[in-house]
């Protein structure tokens, strides 16, 4: 291990705001980029659904209209 | 020439296959991005130069270096899609883009915070720090271009014929860089080199640059599957897909 | 006593006289189908008719109160449709609609608002970005406020385009619904209106060189 | 009940844009691309790029809001909806203003908002960086005011593009000079106000004037 405690490894030799400022916007910049992979595809999948309810809705109008 | 490549051609098969990577590209990524994060940080020795601020290198060069590599994938893309009429490589480039263009982001903003104690401002237009931004502008104008088509099939295709104009002028644009660059040598600019690197700092680094692989893989399957959903909506494997997911939701 | 009258108007056009000393009145309840040759200026007509476009010369009366001067009642009581819909693309039919009514100050529930689509025959793409719709369909949403905003005057421009046999029953059948309640219609079509629309006075428009 | 009316066309302006994210992000772009061609033109080194900074900045922050001028009136003139509101009765001068604000919210607070990064990437002290943000927070609903007017006038004509640019410019040159005045004068330690409170007074001109313009040109475009 490089740094004898931990409070020196927090330290990053008196860099610690540089390196942790740059892991932390890398992991967050991660983080963000798979979150709206998700909703997106949450949402794709939801477009569907709604899609499905529309014909339903317009099969509905179009047999009472024609009865 | 290829068969086994054929059926993936097919949205419903290539969805399948993103289903199966996607597992292993998870597991790949977390296991290679902690053991070269952990040892990087932890257990790699300090440069003698620049002391600890060094260990950024750990994901400032993989950042960079695959956010070269997506690019040139999202190039090898559109080419397959170009040549053999593929509409599911079409997908993958437009799935890559906005995670190569996060890759290019994290590149940047890493090299800029790594310069920061060296030049003492936050941005010094230094060669490479130069040429990544005006990829990450490279890569804005694919996924703008593909953004400003309403039909996604046209889009496909254009964004495509640009990510291939873009991919020619990569190279161009480095070496241009680098010469503006050695021209403009203000003294103010120390040349900074990678300093020649120790086996056991090595490996960290090509560890992580293997765990970003593997992340950019999961995340670009995931894109796909969105993008193949997007495309395939009226498609009855598509509907039972969403009912079957709003299904076990409810339950 | 007539509710609207155009006292001597005068139109030039790009140094064009499209028409001079043109005067006419319109009683409640009538149905005025204006008919001319293309470039006679019925647009023009129907644009001073509403206070768009100004005359070169004469006056548009309202109640026998010039419109340029009384603009704010002639506006609560005049529905205009040009060649353009005045419907955004981006939005959808429900947004479009909603926000006119909200304009024309008239409180309109959801419901109505899918009743009078239903009605106009859009069931299933209320939510729809407009410019996703047909032709025929945008226009049919922009035909919806005559549905949703109680106002005497149409002066409806081209009403008929792009419409298909339905669209063009189910508006003749408003103009004539709208005049026996003592409402005024001022339409131009390219082709006939048939009688389904009710009885309608004709106007011709000759063509000036 | 009247605010009601005016919130409406607000609030519709605002989903309208949010419809077209693109047509919003891709001014910010060109911004951020025309700064970055600076250094790459004239020379990387710091105190060259500290010097032509300010005008930088001013110059690109108009282009590219002539290219996102535009946008105010043309859907709502091309859709018919201009129409309709000068027959919705409602006082055409206060529709302008709601429009004008609208579009001054979606396409240059962005840009305020962008600032800081042109400022690190032209080595801007913070002294200077605060000056032109205060610049920018006086000058751009000067742009957005002005600039109106005469997208009320072009909006009817097809190519009125680079007509815009040309009509413009030239009216955009007093603000310009103010404002890089004042983050020169930043650079050099001294007091800025004189030019903030000129650029204010030419803003205060604007918003007591300008709406009655922009109502009627767009009514001569409307005939």
């Amino acid at each position: 291990m490089q740094f004898d405690s931990f409070s020196s490894f927090l330290s990053m030799g008196g860099y610690a705001f540089y390196v942790w400022l740059s892991f932390g916007v890398t992991a967050g910049a991660m983080v963000l980029l798979v979150l709206q992979s998700y909703l997106q595809h949450k949402s794709l999948l939801n477009t569907v659904v709604v899609e499905q309810a529309r014909k339903a809705r317009v099969k509905k109008a179009r047999d009472n209209a024609s009865m | 020439m290829w068969k086994w490549l054929h059926p993936y051609a097919k949205t419903e098969k290539a969805y399948r296959l993103c289903i199966t990577l996607q597992p292993w590209f998870w597991s790949g990524a977390l296991v290679c991005l902690f053991v070269g994060t952990v040892w990087g940080l932890a257990f790699a020795p300090q440069d003698y130069q620049q002391g600890d601020s060094f260990r950024i290198i750990y994901i400032h060069v993989p950042s960079a270096i695959l956010s070269m590599g997506t690019y040139v994938a999202m190039a090898v893309a559109a080419l397959v899609g170009m040549v053999w009429q593929w509409r599911t490589a079409y997908m993958a480039m437009i799935a890559m883009a906005p995670v190569g263009a996060v890759m290019t982001f994290i590149a940047l903003f890493t090299g800029a915070a790594w310069g920061k104690p060296m030049w003492g401002a936050w941005w010094v237009w230094d060669a490479r720090l130069t040429s990544e931004l005006i990829l990450l502008f490279l890569y804005i104008g694919v996924i703008a271009l593909y953004g400003a088509f309403e039909d996604k099939q046209q889009g496909g295709k254009a964004a495509g014929v640009m990510a291939l104009v873009g991919v020619v002028n990569i190279p161009i644009i480095h070496y241009s860089v680098e010469w503006w660059n050695t021209l403009h040598q203000g003294a103010t600019i120390s040349k900074f080199d990678n300093p020649s690197i120790a086996p056991e700092m090595l490996w960290p680094l090509l560890i992580n640059l293997l765990g970003f692989a593997f992340f950019i893989g999961a995340v670009t399957t995931i894109r796909l599957r969105n993008e193949i959903v997007r495309r395939e909506l009226h498609r009855p494997w598509v509907q039972a897909l969403a009912n079957t997911y709003y299904e076990n939701k409810r339950t | 006593m007539s509710v609207l009258d155009a006292a001597a108007l005068t139109c030039i056009k790009r140094d064009r006289t499209l028409f001079e000393g043109l005067s006419f009145s319109v009683e409640a309840g009538e149905l005025v189908y204006l008919r001319g040759p293309n470039g006679a200026g019925k647009t023009s007509l129907l644009r001073i008719l509403t206070g768009l476009s100004h005359p070169d010369e004469g006056n548009v009366f309202f109640n026998q109160k010039n419109i340029t001067s009384f603009p704010s009642e002639y506006n609560a009581q005049l529905l205009y449709l040009g060649h353009k819909s005045g419907i955004n693309g981006a939005l959808s039919a429900l947004d479009n609609l909603s926000f006119w009514m909200a304009q024309h100050g008239v409180k309109q529930s959801p419901e109505v608002l899918f009743n009078v689509l239903a009605t106009i025959g859009l069931v299933g793409l209320e939510d729809v970005p407009v410019r996703f719709l047909s032709a025929g369909q945008q226009r049919r949403v922009a035909l919806s406020r005559l549905w949703l905003k109680k106002a005497q005057i149409w002066i409806l421009d081209e009403p008929f385009t792009a419409l298909d046999v339905s669209g063009i029953a189910l508006l003749e059948n408003a103009f004539n619904e709208h005049i026996s309640q003592g409402g005024i219609v001022i339409t131009t079509s390219h082709q006939a209106l048939s009688p389904l629309a009710g009885n309608h006075r004709t106007f011709d428009l000759e063509y000036q060189w | 009940m009247v605010v009601a009316l005016y919130k409406g066309i607000f609030k519709r302006d605002m989903s309208i844009a949010f419809q077209q994210k693109a047509e919003l992000i891709q001014p910010l772009m060109f911004l951020l691309m025309v700064v970055t061609l600076f250094p790459l033109g004239v020379s990387p080194s710091p105190e060259t790029l500290q010097r032509i900074g300010p005008g930088v900045i001013w110059i690109a922050a108009i282009l590219s809001s002539l290219m996102a001028m535009e946008r105010m009136f043309r859907d709502d003139f091309q859709d018919g909806a201009m129409e309709q509101y000068v027959l919705s009765g409602m006082p055409l001068p206060a529709v302008s203003v709601v429009k004008v604000a609208g579009h001054w919210l979606v396409s240059f607070v962005p840009l305020l908002m962008l600032s800081p990064l042109l400022a690190v990437f032209l080595n801007l002290t913070v002294d200077m960086y605060i000056a032109l943000m205060l610049t920018l927070l006086l000058g751009t609903p000067l742009l957005s005011l002005i600039g109106a007017i005469a997208v009320g006038l072009t909006v009817g004509l097809q190519k009125g593009g680079l007509l815009l640019a040309l009509l413009l410019i030239p009216v955009f040159i007093p603000l310009l000079i103010f404002a890089t005045s004042a983050v020169d004068s930043a650079a050099l330690q001294l007091p800025y106000y004189p030019q903030l409170a000129i650029i204010a007074a030419m803003l205060l001109l604007a918003v007591a004037s300008a709406p009655f313009a922009i109502a009627y040109s767009l009514k001569v475009s409307q005939n």
